[in-house]
């Protein structure tokens, strides 16, 4: 293991990983981590939202990790490369959940939180180590969110740049609503507040499937 | 036979690498380090020396075909001196990192602005982080044999490190000297075929500086810091045996003249090291007692010779012949260097230092005399009064 | 007594089933899915063979070939900078050129093919790659050209299309075509001023057989070549990864791309359509044109029609470039 | 004066670099860089309808299709295909068609990390 992976945050961090499919799902992935941020934000907590920067450059369909954390203090370790110990993984396409191991570092008791169309049972097979999962959510936010995903592609932010793009438009609004089912360190009226598609991030809410293990 | 000749350094420079039997030569271009080239091209056009000579489109590119000889086996040299020194900066890291102990021999030259042929060594201590070994010769003859000396060292196979085998433009490279040229078969006695250690070869394909892991980099950078810190057990020995195989007399570090009971010493590399001498027979002459401290290499630093050496004295006086703008001191280079290297000594010299040998200028006698008069002083004081002088311009100097 | 110093022969293949099918660029890589400049260098390797020295200058197919310590190339290869590619491979080829003389290496002299990406060819990289030219050292020159700096977030190189969107060059109101500027010709550049050179190609990994013969045919000269690759970029030209070899085939069907050899001075073309498509085809693929308007497709159309009747050949720019218009 | 510093450093196992950060070249694969995982869709062959143009074998980026030793059947690489489609795309038989890579069970490498 290395210090890039392992070095841990000493604070009370509320830590999300969101996994995404590369540049065709980058920026909805860096906007998924910043919808999160700046909900709890809004919330009055401590957050910090980036992208992996280890996995630059970002390739069509390598998996690639975005960040959030939140912290009811000011957060001391910003400048780390990773989470650590996530509390909450985001898998933005499914199938990543076949090729890798999306809960690693997760304690006992974290969330995951799925876009598919398919059955949470289903899904929950492709992942061997669930014990570690207190609940699941899926939700068909491709469905939702509609389009084909290619019209979103932006670079600027990936590079430490500012995207022209309204945040929260696609694919990342209904992945939020979903994830308010089971997390209570940001709210779903600010979520609503933050995100472009507001109806987006409420029919998520609603549509999500939530399965305690 | 030893064959004795009169020669500059430049010329110095190309017969010992012709000694060296070296592979392939990359050129270009500037004053005053141009006539090895010039040198080194005759010799492989009369047929005397079997190397490709491949004339590089710039200092940038004279590199990086050494590098490429160097990655596939073969003994590479190349050279440059000022802003052809500087050109080239992108690929000494290149060099050092994939362990590549090619040679680039330097007649130092001021570094622009304005044009200025002369010495001094800003040029070349510019790259001197980058994990290059680095040493100065104060003679034609000590080019000719820290030539062959440096191969020898970072060809080892616990270095395998770049070298910079510098001399002072003009000083050394252009003003004839007296030469010794060894016999061919004494120099490949001591210095055998390079061996590289994974060559470019398709019989045995590897693969030359991929990107790491974002943690390895410093698992990377301590293996050329390793390199170093076994440098100077390599240089020891390399000297040694070269004493021993040519009858020569050097010191591996540092050169003490007239030391035993001296208060005081300048402490200087290359060209004016010889002035030096001199300065001190006189100075002794006259009661004074001073000597002087030569530094044969300035990577790796030789710090406990540097500091065995020092502690003896009172007070020392760094000849920068290099800038440093802004630096902890206002002035050079060594000066940092060797305050470092004296820092923990229980009761060190006081230390100051002399921008002096700048652009060229000549550090005459005079000079010497100049800083003489400071040096005792502070002696006499165990104190100094000013990080630097530039020499010419300051109090009392 | 000097030993002589003996090259390849590489054969000429005839279809498909000819293409060796031995990996030399070996699967495991972390390049896009449908990456075009990966696809060039496994039908480089094929054609160079295992008796070969590979230099990748830095680029995409040096950063996401090699992260992290470990590597796709199953013959001898090395990174160079971006800079210096020609300048290393000079090196190589010399090292070999003395070490057979002196019998130190007893094979063949092998095959030394550098692989750089548009940037370290005829950019940045231009310095070195034409002193390798002038000094005719028995090496060739790749250029995978995938119009951009891919590597670090696309950005404009001098093969970017006029009217690219990178991120360099982002259309806005006041530039609204994005990149205003049009491509060098760099087969020209190589071609116009280096007598050492007796064949410099293009070729497109959409027509894999045609570009294994050219890179065969340039190791087969003793002496310097440059084999120009025209390898779509996914990501940065911004389609849809399964369409790779359709939109190389597009830009050969609308004139962007034109296969030829230059060969001791005598051009031959490959691949030309009998009626070429409007280049608007090619563009409307790919979203980096999504910006232009009518008048700069126009603009673009007008310098491809003035290219296609002679390509490879110096043309008269029919279109105004940035400083004269008004 | 003693040395002041270390001689002997202990670098741990997976931080090590060879010497120059030279290594050893991949020999057929590279078990390093596994790619398998990045797949949405995988192609999937009718062997029925194959005319064994090689189209797939040439295109494919990421070498990972292959005719067998026989030279009878194209045989795919699960654990390296990215799922571009480029060979589906280039086949003129229709041989070969996209299928959700959530359809199969297992078919590629589970990874620790993304690389």
């Amino acid at each position: 293991m290395s210090n890039v992976s392992t070095a841990k945050a000493a604070q009370d961090l509320y830590e999300i990983t969101i996994w995404c499919s590369g540049v065709t799902q980058d920026m909805e992935g860096r906007h998924l981590s910043l919808l999160l941020a700046n909900a709890a934000s809004k919330d009055g907590k401590h957050t910090q939202a980036w992208d992996n920067y280890a996995d630059l450059p970002d390739r069509v369909g390598v998996p690639l990790r975005k960040y959030a954390r939140i912290c009811d203090e000011e957060i001391e370790m910003r400048y780390l490369y990773e989470n650590a110990t996530p509390h909450m993984s985001i898998v933005m396409n499914d199938v990543i959940l076949k090729g890798i191991d999306v809960l690693r570092g997760m304690e006992k008791g974290g969330v995951l939180v799925v876009n598919t169309k398919r059955p949470v049972d289903e899904i929950l097979k492709l992942i061997p180590n669930k014990d570690l999962l207190s609940a699941i959510v899926t939700v068909d936010a491709t469905g939702i969110a509609g389009g084909s995903g290619l019209e979103s592609l932006d670079f600027m932010g990936s590079e430490g740049g500012v995207e022209a793009t309204a945040v929260g438009a696609g694919l990342s609004a209904p992945l939020v609503g979903a994830a308010a089912k089971v997390c209570d360190k940001f709210t779903l009226e600010s979520l609503v507040a933050v995100a472009a598609n507001k109806a987006g991030v409420k029919e998520g809410n609603k549509q999500a499937v939530v399965k305690t293990l | 036979m030893a064959k004795e000749t009169v020669m500059a350094g430049c010329s110095a420079a190309a017969h010992a690498a012709k000694a060296a039997r070296v592979e392939v030569i990359s050129s270009y271009p500037i004053r005053p380090y141009t006539g090895i080239m010039m040198e080194l091209s005759k010799l492989v056009a009369n047929g005397d020396l079997d190397a490709e000579f491949v004339h590089g489109e710039g200092e940038h590119a004279q590199v990086s075909i050494a590098l490429g000889a160097s990655a596939s086996g073969a003994r590479a040299y190349t050279g440059s001196s000022g802003v052809g020194v500087t050109y080239a900066m992108e690929v000494y890291s290149p060099t050092a990192g994939g362990r590549y102990p090619l040679q680039m021999s330097i007649a130092d030259r001021a570094l622009d602005p304005p044009g200025d042929f002369g010495s001094e060594h800003t040029d070349v201590m510019s790259a001197r982080d980058q994990g290059w070994i680095m040493g100065w010769a104060e003679t034609p003859q000590e080019v000719f044999d820290n030539t062959i000396m440096f191969y020898k060292i970072g060809e080892d196979s616990s270095v395998m490190l770049p070298q910079f085998c510098c001399q002072d433009g003009y000083f050394v490279s252009h003003i004839p000297g007296k030469v010794s040229i060894p016999e061919q078969s004494q120099v490949d006695e001591y210095l055998p075929a390079y061996k590289p250690h994974l060559p470019l070869d398709p019989t045995r394909p590897s693969s030359h500086g991929p990107q790491i892991y974002p943690d390895q980099g410093s698992a990377i950078d301590i293996q050329r810091a390793i390199a170093m810190i076994n440098t100077p057990k390599v240089i020891e020995k390399a000297v040694a045996d070269f004493n021993k195989q040519f009858g020569r007399n050097y010191s591996p570090f540092v050169e003490e003249y007239k030391c035993d009971d001296a208060d005081f010493v300048f402490f200087l590399q290359g060209a004016h090291c010889r002035t030096a001498r001199y300065a001190v027979d006189h100075l002794r002459k006259q009661g004074a007692k001073v000597g002087m401290v030569k530094l044969r290499f300035v990577r790796p630093f030789p710090t406990e010779a540097v500091a065995e050496s020092l502690k003896k004295f009172k007070a020392v006086g760094t000849i920068e012949t290099s800038t440093s703008y802004g630096g902890a001191m206002k002035g050079g280079n060594l000066i940092h260097e060797v305050r470092s290297a004296c820092y923990d000594l229980p009761k060190g010299p006081a230390i100051t230092s002399f921008m002096a040998g700048l652009g060229g200028e000549v550090v005459t006698l005079e000079e010497f005399y100049k800083m003489a008069k400071i040096l005792a002083e502070a002696a006499k004081k165990g104190a100094i009064d000013q990080y630097v002088y530039w020499v010419n311009f300051d109090k009392g100097i | 007594m000097a030993t002589k110093v003996q090259t390849q022969e590489m054969e000429i293949i005839k279809n498909m089933r000819q293409i060796p099918q031995e990996e030399l660029y070996v699967p495991g890589h972390r390049t896009c899915a449908g990456c075009g400049p990966a696809l060039c260098y496994k039908l480089v390797a094929k054609a160079a063979g295992k008796e070969s020295i590979f230099l990748g200058p830095t680029g995409c197919m040096y950063v996401a070939n090699t992260s992290y310590l470990c590597t796709p190339f199953a013959m001898p290869w090395t990174h160079t900078q971006i800079t210096n590619g020609g300048a290393v491979a000079s090196g190589i080829e010399a090292a070999y050129q003395v070490l057979i003389r002196k019998g130190k290496y007893k094979g063949k002299l092998p095959n030394i093919v550098v692989m750089a990406g548009d940037g370290g060819a005829i950019d940045i990289g231009l310095q070195a790659m034409s002193a390798m030219m002038y000094r005719g050292h028995d090496a060739l020159f790749v250029m995978y050209d995938n119009e951009s700096y891919a590597n670090t977030g696309i950005q404009t190189s001098p093969m970017t299309p006029y009217g690219g969107k990178t991120t360099f060059t982002p259309p806005g109101k006041a530039v609204p075509e994005g990149k205003k500027l049009f491509p060098k010709d760099a087969p020209q550049l190589v071609i116009g001023g280096h007598p050492a050179v007796h064949y410099v190609a293009t070729a497109s990994v959409g027509y894999p057989v045609d570009l294994i013969n050219k890179v065969r045919k340039g190791l087969n000269y003793k002496g310097p070549s440059f084999v120009h690759i025209h390898s779509p970029c996914p990501k940065g030209w911004i389609f849809d990864a399964k369409d790779t070899i359709k939109v190389a085939k597009q830009a050969v069907e609308c004139g962007m791309w034109t296969n030829y050899e230059w060969e001791n001075g005598e051009y031959t073309y490959q691949h030309i359509p009998k009626t070429y498509k409007p280049v608007k085809e090619f563009m409307k693929g790919q979203e980096r044109f999504n910006h232009l308007t009518e008048e700069h497709i126009a603009k673009m159309q007008a310098f491809i029609t003035a290219k296609i009747k002679a390509p490879g050949k110096p043309i008269e720019i029919p279109v105004l470039g940035p400083r004269e218009e008004g | 004066m003693s040395k002041k510093y270390n001689e002997n450093f202990n670098i741990p196992k997976h931080l090590e670099v060879p010497m120059g950060a030279v290594i050893p070249a991949p020999v057929k694969e590279q078990p390093a860089m596994k790619t398998g995982n990045w797949r949405t869709e995988r192609p999937v062959i009718d062997h029925e309808k194959c005319t064994l143009c090689l189209n797939c074998f040439a295109y494919c980026p990421d070498s990972s299709w292959h005719l067998d030793e026989k030279g009878e059947r194209m045989v795919w690489n699960p654990i390296y295909c990215k799922g571009c489609r480029v060979c589906v795309e280039v086949c003129p038989a229709d041989a070969l068609r996209n299928e959700n890579e959530m359809d199969f069970k297992g078919g590629m490498a589970r990874l620790d990390k993304p690389y």
